[in-house]
């Protein structure tokens, strides 16, 4: 249990300093809010709409940046996220309430689903050694390199073009409100299909390669000949034996992809025109939306430390070696 | 797709709008310019203005809309507005000069929501009646002032901070309500009880997508009938797809997207130099190539005034001079002034050669071409040009500070050449090269006349007086050249005629085309159903 | 009477023969704590060593035997100082010696080297052996001033560990070695420093059976020839008594028995010792009658975290009295040949006189 | 008694000193490895003559607008008439500036810090793995975006180096762990029984044999920076005023190339930032193999069950 | 002397295919019969556990069985050719009939399942109608006779101490009453006195339930003390095979006389050690002859040339693969028929 308590004691630090950097390097970036609105609006706002800006998001005032940063941590003790300057003047928590189920639910379940079927996959790849299992591997390592934006828009090219089978862009269609009815869940699977393949494409050789190297690794081990010597049957040495151990490594990968759910998802976000959070980070950075960056960037931090620390109780839990009694 | 067909379906009095604006939140506030309501456009069918103008014909009179008459006093100092009788508010209430004057109230008290800097002085209603006084002459202002639109005191002054409430059940006069809000589209709906004859459609949907590309596809597979976006190679792309119905029209507005050079870096300080690079940039190839040939509509006139929305304006002594390539007269001109030439390189009076560094945000791939195009024009009269793909925010930095030899960028935008010309002219803007803080006059242009001139426009109490002043600044923008006018800023839009039909174009350009302008609403009361 | 000794035991050379000593050397390694623990704020320690005394003379082997982890690898870093010491002294030459790195340590590193236990993993894989014996040397001020100097200076190393003609190993990696000459490497490295004392850790049990033989040999060789004091670890107890002079036996980070080779390996005293000589492989005692004597102990080695009280071995002893459990034993003169002792209470004399 | 040592000599083949040299890049002697340097060596060649052998100048604008591969243009032209195959030729060396120079940064960065970290105990090295650690919480892509836009000028060597110092996390990571499990390994603990200095046991004794772990963690921020580059050009956030495969990705995609059926505007970029990445995989899986010799793919066999091969071909 | 159990017929064992082959076992034959131990002794890299790896085929890649018969014979039924069997056959076999102790036993044991779980699995696999309770109850008795409380049924393989993995490993073996047991260095990485309890226990299991064991160490003393029968490896080859006995006292082959000279006696005269000179040979470069001749201190002419076969020399129940050995050895070049164990 101390090592929990370590590591709790040291996430909290992590957390801390992750959150001071997001506060302080977004506001070194030259330029700000206003000025970015500006000019995405490429003369469509008056010039002299630009002190009215500045009185609206309140930066007219000369405050030193110390003073925000406490008030900023102060803020979000009271879990105040502020507002967002982009969307002003939605608060930042809305915002992120809007974007995040879009995210975790494609995303999140892309990654389960790639973290099974690429472990799944490695694990026969791995098992089957040689013959047509080796194949696999140049094709994967081949899909894994092609730049993700790149494979997406050309999905979207052949299957979600004219007479194509899926939706471009968005997480379902414009004429359906989001609710539990039928409609709108079917729009929403179909248009995450092209999102998800794409993603499970380019993410799924990751997890092959890594359980397979894993299971070529263990089943090398003592215990696996053991298996074999005991005449159980391939399958249960291959899944009870060999896999389980296997998977060891692949764990805290998986909670630490887990983690990178939020944050690593910024261009498929863009590509598919998926609401998400990845798309509103982009915005965020454009706009130097400074609320609603440290919102991300905390929401980031806070999942990839939580999905960390889901790594270690895992581990904790499927490999009796890290138990400890008492 | 399932997407695209469920659109394609002509449905029953329902009109499709896009904007390539990523997912939006909850806000119709119709003041702030980042709420949804804005972003794509429907805070314009919820809240009306007191007048219906047009930037596309800035000369036209307005039309009367809550407002059914405005006096201005002589000098622009008053306005005495007649409010219209038997408006109500969707929520039943009756709309009135209270209403009006809170309206302005509000503005003038919350200097964040005035967004146009009006300086608004005494406020008064009496009866249907509102009257306005102003420190100073409003002439340039006075569309942006009935423009305002008008919101339900009842409702607004119950607020706790109108600046900051998004204003999620938007009441307003306007013939639509608020129906359902996702971050992806928004519904509105045809409301009883409006005071002019409603409009056709029933449903108006209007659809964020996240990007251009997104919005294109949408236009082209018609699940978005109306949109404003930039469509390269749009013939391909876009109107191929269905020539009879996708149409587009983007007529020019009164503000230029032009070349800034810093009148204040050597060589560059030089009006011969700046007008011999306006003779070799090849509008043609920006517009075609650079702008898709019809985003910005081209600038002929040398004053650099557009066409044909600011041809009144055009000073007699410039009309029909048009800015043409010329690329010789460039070169003779430039030798007639101290000029050289070494080889085939531009050699400045002081010996030195003549290089730019031409420079915008790397993401803005339009400029970004124009910039490849202008290069290649400016090295004909031995120019040595650099494109600078720069980061947005330094670049943005630059440009405020002065720190830039050529910049493409805008100009404001007005129903007069007064604010484009003020934006790159006025001599009060002028901060020295280093200083920040600057809203116009990037270039850094320092001359007492423009300066002068450009005031007494503004102030000046009859159209005699306005013409003379207006006249000077142009002779004076044609003669220093402080930036090179290449293309004018639009208010277009891309639409649909598969259902709908009335839609504005270059026959009767009753309104620009832009789904996101006050016009908007002008539109949807002229759209009837296809055959 | 009980004959109590004083540490170390002696020997047939005198006193002045003694090169290192330690004395009442303890080294507890703090363990993980655990989450009650903090919450009752105690910290646990593995009892690596506790409270070990013994000597090494020029010229003379020590062995020190006892099963695995008894602490004999413990006793030796602490030796070598890469541990330091819980408590108790280490005497060089009768300084006590306190170094924490920089120069001092170097000093005390030329006079006491450690050959460690596993050949395969004590050199870098990635150096020559040119490199590991010039580091040594350099070290140690030993390369010469020249690079003529400094060749003849590793030839004559190699050749003292009969790695010869130098040449052929000189520029050779680890891995392109057998596992004897790797030891040989090793401890020529040692010799590098021109030490007093060499602490070998169970130098050869990694070892093939037949590479074994060698590396003892020329152990025993470099101890006649150049009077080096010499530690040697191993847990086969059979190999101590064919190449040391004395052996101190160890439990559960106790030395609970000493005295020279012969005797403590012809005529165990403590009840350890004897079991450990009882388990030891004997092809005289032929196919499968393993007719172990019926008071062979049984059981676990205990935990070094919370050992027995008392004599250590108790639980496991055939002999274990009241008073095991409850009193530690001193190091008890067994009687037969001068200087063997054991910590055991079958020794106090007068108390097995009362108890008979 | 003793062994004579001239037999133990003899038993062992002698071979000439001479020919003995240190072998620290074996690693890079698999099949596979072998494989993806000869890709990378041909692209580094291009990176260095790909200006001269470029047939037009990138940036060149022509009449030829958005034209299909043709003799002309073996990969067609953009909708300014560059010709796309020099815009592609061009841009490697971009491409390769900043996979390189990033992955030295980053790896520098990861080395000294890892190494140190995990070599030194008490504060200091929880203090740097404490840092590595949140550098690892923080998202590297937006990171990434973020610094570019402090910096006034992006140039490629910029960009190479803000990826650099952005991501050495990992690596210090990795290389944090393998310096935790060899600084116990007895043959440092000898080294200093022999009396070498910390610096020199870290330099000298540690450090050679993390050569396979760095280089592995090199390749690997190299494949991620070439990547993070071509984003950063594609999302238009930098593009320099140099060519490289994302600035032309970006120009396909701003003019909606796939839209407009131009796919050889858009398509070759892809496969090259792919067959460079798979490469360089390749290298990565090589070191791999090399690491943990198991890996080695060792024909058709399976562990279980021997397979009696009676009369074999011997 | 009984029946035999287990044949070995000129087994040869290979690392690899083709021509960078490297044959570890060369053409041994051995045989085991039934109830006794027979001791395998040799120095490192002799082949004892490629052996025993390849006749259970059990041996990982690259290794590949490249010659020979392994034949058992079953308590009742035909005898049968362990290298002829398909996979499932094979399964069948394993185990029930021949069981294996490996050297570590840390590793034997898979780390993530009980102690119990993998008793019940090998009960499980071979007898499809056990109930679970019943496996339970088999587990718990296995446990008791190999003296471990059962309370450690329920134990990880880390919670347990070196000694009692290596006794779970041994009641594992035992599970299935197997005739054959083979043991490769069960007790190497364990102390003296641990390995006596170990030794000690499987004497008396042994005696209780008839197994034949081959047993695998390079610790020639300990054999001599557990064995009824030792043969020396060298090289990938049987050169001696003897009683227990008559090795210790007599040795035939010069190697097996340099490795019992290589153990310091513990008890006893100290006896003159010489230890063997020279390192093993390296299976890639064969030394020609006699795999032993570079190391021999009795190395004569014919040493180098030619192959000694294992024969008997003067009685049946020894045989030895050395020149020294053959009368009238340096004329004879006769070496091309296989050589055959002696047999009773
Ligand atoms: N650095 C350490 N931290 C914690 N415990 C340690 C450490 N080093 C050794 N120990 C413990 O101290 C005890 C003695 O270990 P040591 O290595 O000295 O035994 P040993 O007699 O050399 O054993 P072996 O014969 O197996 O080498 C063991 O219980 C071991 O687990
Ligand atoms: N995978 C392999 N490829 C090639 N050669 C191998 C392989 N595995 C083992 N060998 C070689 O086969 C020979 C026999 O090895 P084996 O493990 O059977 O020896 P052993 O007698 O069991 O030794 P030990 O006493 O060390 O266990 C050794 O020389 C070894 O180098
Ligand atoms: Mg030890
Ligand atoms: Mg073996």
């Amino acid at each position: 249990m101390s090592y929990l308590l370590r590591r709790i004691g040291f996430y909290l630090f992590t957390a801390w300093a992750a959150i001071t950097i997001n506060f302080f390097i977004p506001r070194a970036i030259p330029g700000d809010p206003v000025q970015s609105m500006v000019n995405r609006a490429q003369g469509q706002i008056d010039s002299n709409a630009i002190h009215s800006l500045y009185v609206l998001f309140g930066m007219d005032t000369d405050q030193s940046i110390f003073s925000q940063y406490f008030e900023y941590l102060g803020q979000l003790l009271r879990g105040d996220l502020g507002l967002s300057f982009t969307f002003f003047p939605t608060p930042v928590s809305e915002v992120l309430g809007d974007s995040l189920p879009w995210t975790i639910a494609l995303v999140g379940l892309t990654t389960i689903v790639s973290f099974v079927l690429g472990t799944g996959l490695g694990v026969l790849v791995g098992w089957r050694r040689g013959g047509w299992a080796d194949l696999v591997l140049p094709v994967t390592t081949f899909l894994s390199s092609i730049p993700y934006f790149w494979l997406g828009l050309i999905a979207i090219t052949l299957f979600a073009g004219d007479g194509g089978a899926f939706p471009s862009s968005g997480g379902y269609d414009p004429g359906v409100t989001p609710s539990f009815t039928w409609d709108f869940i079917s729009s929403a699977v179909l248009h995450s299909v092209l999102p998800a393949v794409t993603i499970l494409i380019t993410s799924m050789s990751g997890w092959i390669m890594s359980m397979r190297n894993m299971m070529v690794t263990v089943s090398q081990e003592d215990y696996i000949t053991v298996a074999h010597a005991k005449g159980l049957s391939e399958r249960r040495v291959m899944v009870s034996y060999a896999a389980r151990n296997a998977l060891l490594p692949n764990v805290s990968g998986f909670a630490m992809s887990l983690g990178l759910i939020v944050g690593g998802t910024l261009l498929m976000e863009i590509v598919f025109s998926y609401p998400g959070v990845g798309y509103e980070l982009f915005q965020a950075l454009g706009a130097k939306d400074y609320p609603l960056m440290q919102g991300i960037f905390l929401v980031i931090t806070l999942s990839v430390l939580v999905a960390n620390l889901l790594a270690d109780v895992a581990y904790l839990a499927l490999d009796p070696r890290t138990r400890r009694e008492g | 797709g399932g997407g695209s067909s469920a659109a394609k379906t002509p449905s029953n009095g329902v009109l499709t709008i896009g904007m390539p604006n990523g997912p939006q939140t909850n806000n119709s506030n119709p003041f702030l310019e980042s709420s949804a309501g804005a972003s794509l456009g429907y805070r314009r069918v919820i809240f009306e203005p007191l007048v219906m103008t047009n930037v596309v014909k800035p000369t036209d009179p307005g039309k009367p809309w809550l407002a059914t008459k405005w006096e201005w006093s002589d000098n622009f100092k008053k306005v005495a507005i007649t409010i219209r009788d038997g408006v109500t508010f969707s929520d039943g209430q009756k709309m009135t000069a209270d209403d009006v004057a809170y309206t302005f109230q509000l503005l003038k008290d919350k200097s964040a929501l005035n967004i146009n800097s009006i300086p608004f002085g005494d406020i008064a209603a009496s009866g249907n009646q509102v009257t306005l006084i102003f420190p100073k002459s409003q002439y340039v202002n006075q569309n942006k002032i009935l423009n305002t639109p008008v919101v339900p005191k009842h409702i607004w002054s119950k607020m706790k901070d109108p600046t900051t409430d998004p204003v999620k059940n938007p009441v307003g006069t306007g013939p639509y309500t608020l129906k359902t809000f996702t971050p992806q589209t928004v519904t509105l709906v045809r409301r009883d009880g409006y005071w002019q004859a409603p409009p056709k459609v029933t449903e108006l949907r209007y659809t964020s997508y996240t990007d251009n590309n997104a919005q294109t596809t949408a236009l082209a597979n018609g699940s978005a009938e109306w949109s404003f976006v930039f469509i390269p190679n749009y013939k391909a792309v876009y109107t191929n797809k269905d020539p009879q119905h996708f149409k587009l029209w983007f007529p020019s507005v009164l503000a230029v997207h032009g070349l800034w050079l810093n009148t204040e870096r050597k060589p560059f300080d030089n009006p011969v130099l700046r007008r011999a690079m306006n003779m070799a940039i090849n509008r043609e190839d920006v517009v075609q190539q650079g702008e898709a040939g019809y985003f910005y509509p081209k600038v002929d006139s040398i004053t650099g005034i557009p066409t044909p929305a600011g041809e009144p304006y055009i000073a007699d002594a410039f009309k029909g001079k048009n800015a043409t390539v010329d690329v010789a007269g460039a070169k003779a001109l430039l030798t007639g002034n101290g000029f050289t030439y070494n080889g085939d390189k531009l050699v400045d009076p002081s010996g030195k050669p003549v290089t730019i560094t031409l420079s915008d945000p790397a993401g803005w791939s339009d400029y970004q071409t124009d910039l490849e195009i202008i290069k290649d024009n400016l090295s004909q009269i031995g120019i040595e040009a650099k494109v600078d793909k720069a980061n947005e925010d330094a670049w943005t930095t630059n440009v405020e500070t002065g720190n830039f030899q050529g910049v493409l960028h805008w100009t404001n935008n007005g129903y007069t050449p007064y604010d484009m010309y003020q934006n790159m002219m006025d001599g009060t803007l002028y901060k020295p090269v280093g200083t920040g803080g600057v809203s116009g006059n990037y270039g850094r242009f320092k001359n007492q006349q423009a300066t002068d001139a450009i005031a007494r426009y503004a102030d000046a109490t009859d159209d005699a007086g306005r013409k003379a002043a207006l006249d000077q600044v142009q002779q004076i923008m044609v003669d220093q050249m402080p930036v090179i006018p290449l293309m004018a800023a639009n208010a277009g839009g891309e639409y649909s005629t598969r259902h709908w039909v009335g839609w504005p174009d270059e026959q009767n350009p009753y309104a620009p085309a832009q789904p996101t302008l006050i016009n908007a609403l002008d539109i949807l009361l002229h759209l009837q159903p296809a055959a | 009477m009980t004959a109590e000794l004083d540490a170390p035991a002696s020997g047939t050379t005198d006193d002045s023969d003694v090169v290192l000593e330690a004395e009442g050397v303890s080294k507890h390694f703090p363990v993980r704590r655990t989450g009650r623990d903090v919450v009752k704020r105690t910290t646990h320690h593995v009892h690596a060593v506790d409270d070990v005394s013994f000597a090494l003379r020029r010229g003379h082997v020590t062995a020190m035997v006892g099963e695995s982890g008894s602490g004999k690898s413990t006793v030796a870093r602490v030796m070598a100082q890469l541990h330091r010491q819980t408590a108790g002294t280490i005497r060089l030459h009768g300084e006590p010696v306190d170094v924490r790195g920089g120069r001092r340590f170097r000093a005390y590193c030329r006079a006491v080297q450690m050959v460690f236990q596993d050949p395969f993993a004590s050199l870098n894989p990635i150096h020559t052996v040119r490199y590991h014996l010039t580091r040594a040397l350099r070290i140690h001020g030993n390369a010469g001033r020249t690079r003529a100097e400094r060749e003849a200076a590793l030839e004559d190393l190699l050749a003292s560990v009969q790695l010869t003609p130098a040449r052929n190993y000189l520029d050779k990696f680890p891995h392109e070695l057998s596992g004897g000459q790797r030891q040989r490497v090793a401890i020529a490295r040692a010799l590098a420093a021109d030490p007093e004392v060499l602490l070998a850790d169970e130098p050869v049990s990694m070892l093939d059976v037949s590479i074994r033989l060698g590396v003892l040999n020329l152990l025993r060789d470099l101890k006649d020839r150049l009077r080096l004091a010499i530690l040697y670890i191993t847990h086969d107890i059979a190999s101590a008594r064919y190449f040391a002079d004395d052996i101190q036996v160890m439990y559960a980070g106790q030395v609970v028995e000493g005295g020279d080779s012969e005797t403590v390996t012809q005529s165990p005293a403590h009840p350890y010792t004897r079991l450990l000589v009882e388990s030891a492989p004997d092809p005289d005692r032929l196919t499968g009658r393993t007719d172990a004597p019926e008071d062979s102990a049984q059981g676990e080695p205990p935990s070094l975290i919370s050992p027995p009280s008392g004599c250590r071995f108790h639980p496991r002893c055939p002999f274990a009295m009241d008073r095991c459990s409850v009193a530690s034993p001193p190091r008890l003169e067994v009687g037969d040949q001068p200087g063997h002792w054991a910590a055991c209470w079958l020794f106090d004399t007068p108390s097995v006189e009362a108890a008979s | 008694m003793a062994v004579p040592a001239a037999d133990v000599a003899a038993a062992v083949p002698v071979e000439e000193p001479a020919g003995k040299r240190r072998q620290a890049f074996r690693f890079l002697a698999t099949g596979k490895a072998i494989t993806g340097l000869v890709i990378i060596g041909v692209l580094v060649v291009l990176s260095v003559i790909g200006e001269w052998i470029a047939p037009y100048d990138p940036s060149a604008r022509s009449s030829d607008l958005l034209e299909g591969p043709s003799g002309r243009h073996w990969l067609g032209t953009t909708h300014l008439g560059q010709d796309i195959l020099s815009q592609l030729l061009v841009g490697t060396r971009s491409v390769m500036v900043v996979g390189l120079v990033s992955g030295l940064v980053a790896t520098i960065l990861a080395v000294v810090i890892g190494v140190t970290s995990g070599y030194l105990s008490g504060l200091g090295g929880e203090g740097l793995s404490a840092v590595s650690n949140v550098f690892l919480v923080i998202p590297a892509l937006p990171l990434i975006v973020i610094i570019a836009s402090i910096v006034p000028e992006v140039s490629t060597l910029g960009i190479a180096l803000i990826i650099g110092c952005t991501s050495w996390a990992w690596g210090a990571r990795v290389l944090r762990a393998q310096t935790l499990s060899l600084r116990r390994r007895d043959y440092v603990e000898a080294a200093r029984a022999t009396g070498e200095s910390t610096w020199r046991i870290i330099g000298v004794e540690i450090l050679p044999n993390l050569t396979a772990v760095i280089a592995s963690s090199f390749v690997g921020t190299v494949i991620f920076a070439v990547l993070s580059e071509i984003t950063l050009a594609f999302i238009g956030v930098s593009g320099g005023a140099e060519w490289n495969w994302g600035t032309i990705l970006f120009w396909a995609q701003s003019q909606q190339a796939l839209d407009q059926g131009a796919w050889w505007w858009f398509v070759p970029a892809g496969l090259a930032i792919a067959i460079l990445g798979t490469s360089l995989s390749l290298v990565n899986f090589g070191i791999d193999e090399f690491v943990n010799p198991r890996l080695r793919t060792g024909g058709r066999m399976r562990a279980g069950f021997t397979p009696v091969v009676r009369g074999g071909d011997r | 002397m009984s029946e035999p159990v287990l044949e070995i017929k000129n087994l040869s064992v290979d690392y690899g295919m083709g021509p960078d082959a490297v044959q570890a076992v060369r053409d041994v034959s051995l045989t085991l019969h039934r109830g006794e131990v027979l001791g395998l002794a040799g120095e490192s890299g002799s082949g004892k556990s490629t052996l025993a790896y390849g006749m259970t085929r059990l041996l990982p890649p690259p290794g590949v069985v490249s010659g020979g018969e392994v034949v058992y014979h079953p308590q009742d039924g035909a005898p049968v050719d362990i290298l002829g069997l398909n996979r499932p056959q094979l399964r069948k076999l394993r185990w029930s009939e021949i069981s294996i102790v490996f050297q570590g036993a840390m590793n034997s044991l898979n780390p993530v399942h009980k102690v119990v779980t993998q008793l019940c699995d090998v009960i499980k696999a071979h007898d499809k109608r056990s109930t679970p309770a019943s496996r339970r109850a088999r587990a718990a008795e296995l446990m008791k006779l190999v003296g471990i409380n059962t309370d450690r049924l329920d134990s990880y393989p880390h919670q347990l101490s070196g000694g009692m993995r290596q006794r779970v490993m041994i009641a594992m073996a035992l599970a299935l009453e197997p005739s054959v047991v083979i043991m490769d260095e069960p007790t190497t990485a364990l102390d003296v006195v641990m390995q006596r309890q170990i030794l000690t226990q499987l004497a008396e299991l042994r005696e209780r339930l008839g197994f034949a064991v081959l047993f695998i160490t390079h610790d020639l003393s300990l054999l001599v003390e557990l064995s009824d029968r030792i043969a020396i490896m060298y090289g990938g080859r049987i050169v001696e095979e003897a009683n227990a006995r008559q090795l210790y006292r007599e040795p035939l082959h010069p190697y097996s006389l340099g490795l019992l000279k290589s153990f310091p006696a513990l008890r006893g005269e100290r006896r003159e050690l010489t230890g063997i000179p020279g390192s093993p040979p390296d299976l890639r470069a064969m030394p020609s002859g006699c795999a032993f001749h570079p190391r021999c201190p009795r190395a004569f002419e014919p040493c180098a040339d030619r192959d000694p076969v294992l024969a008997a020399p003067e009685d049946k129940t020894r045989s030895v693969a050395c020149w020294l050995h053959v009368p009238g050895a340096g004329r004879t070049a006769e070496n091309s028929t296989s050589s055959t164990t002696a047999r009773s």
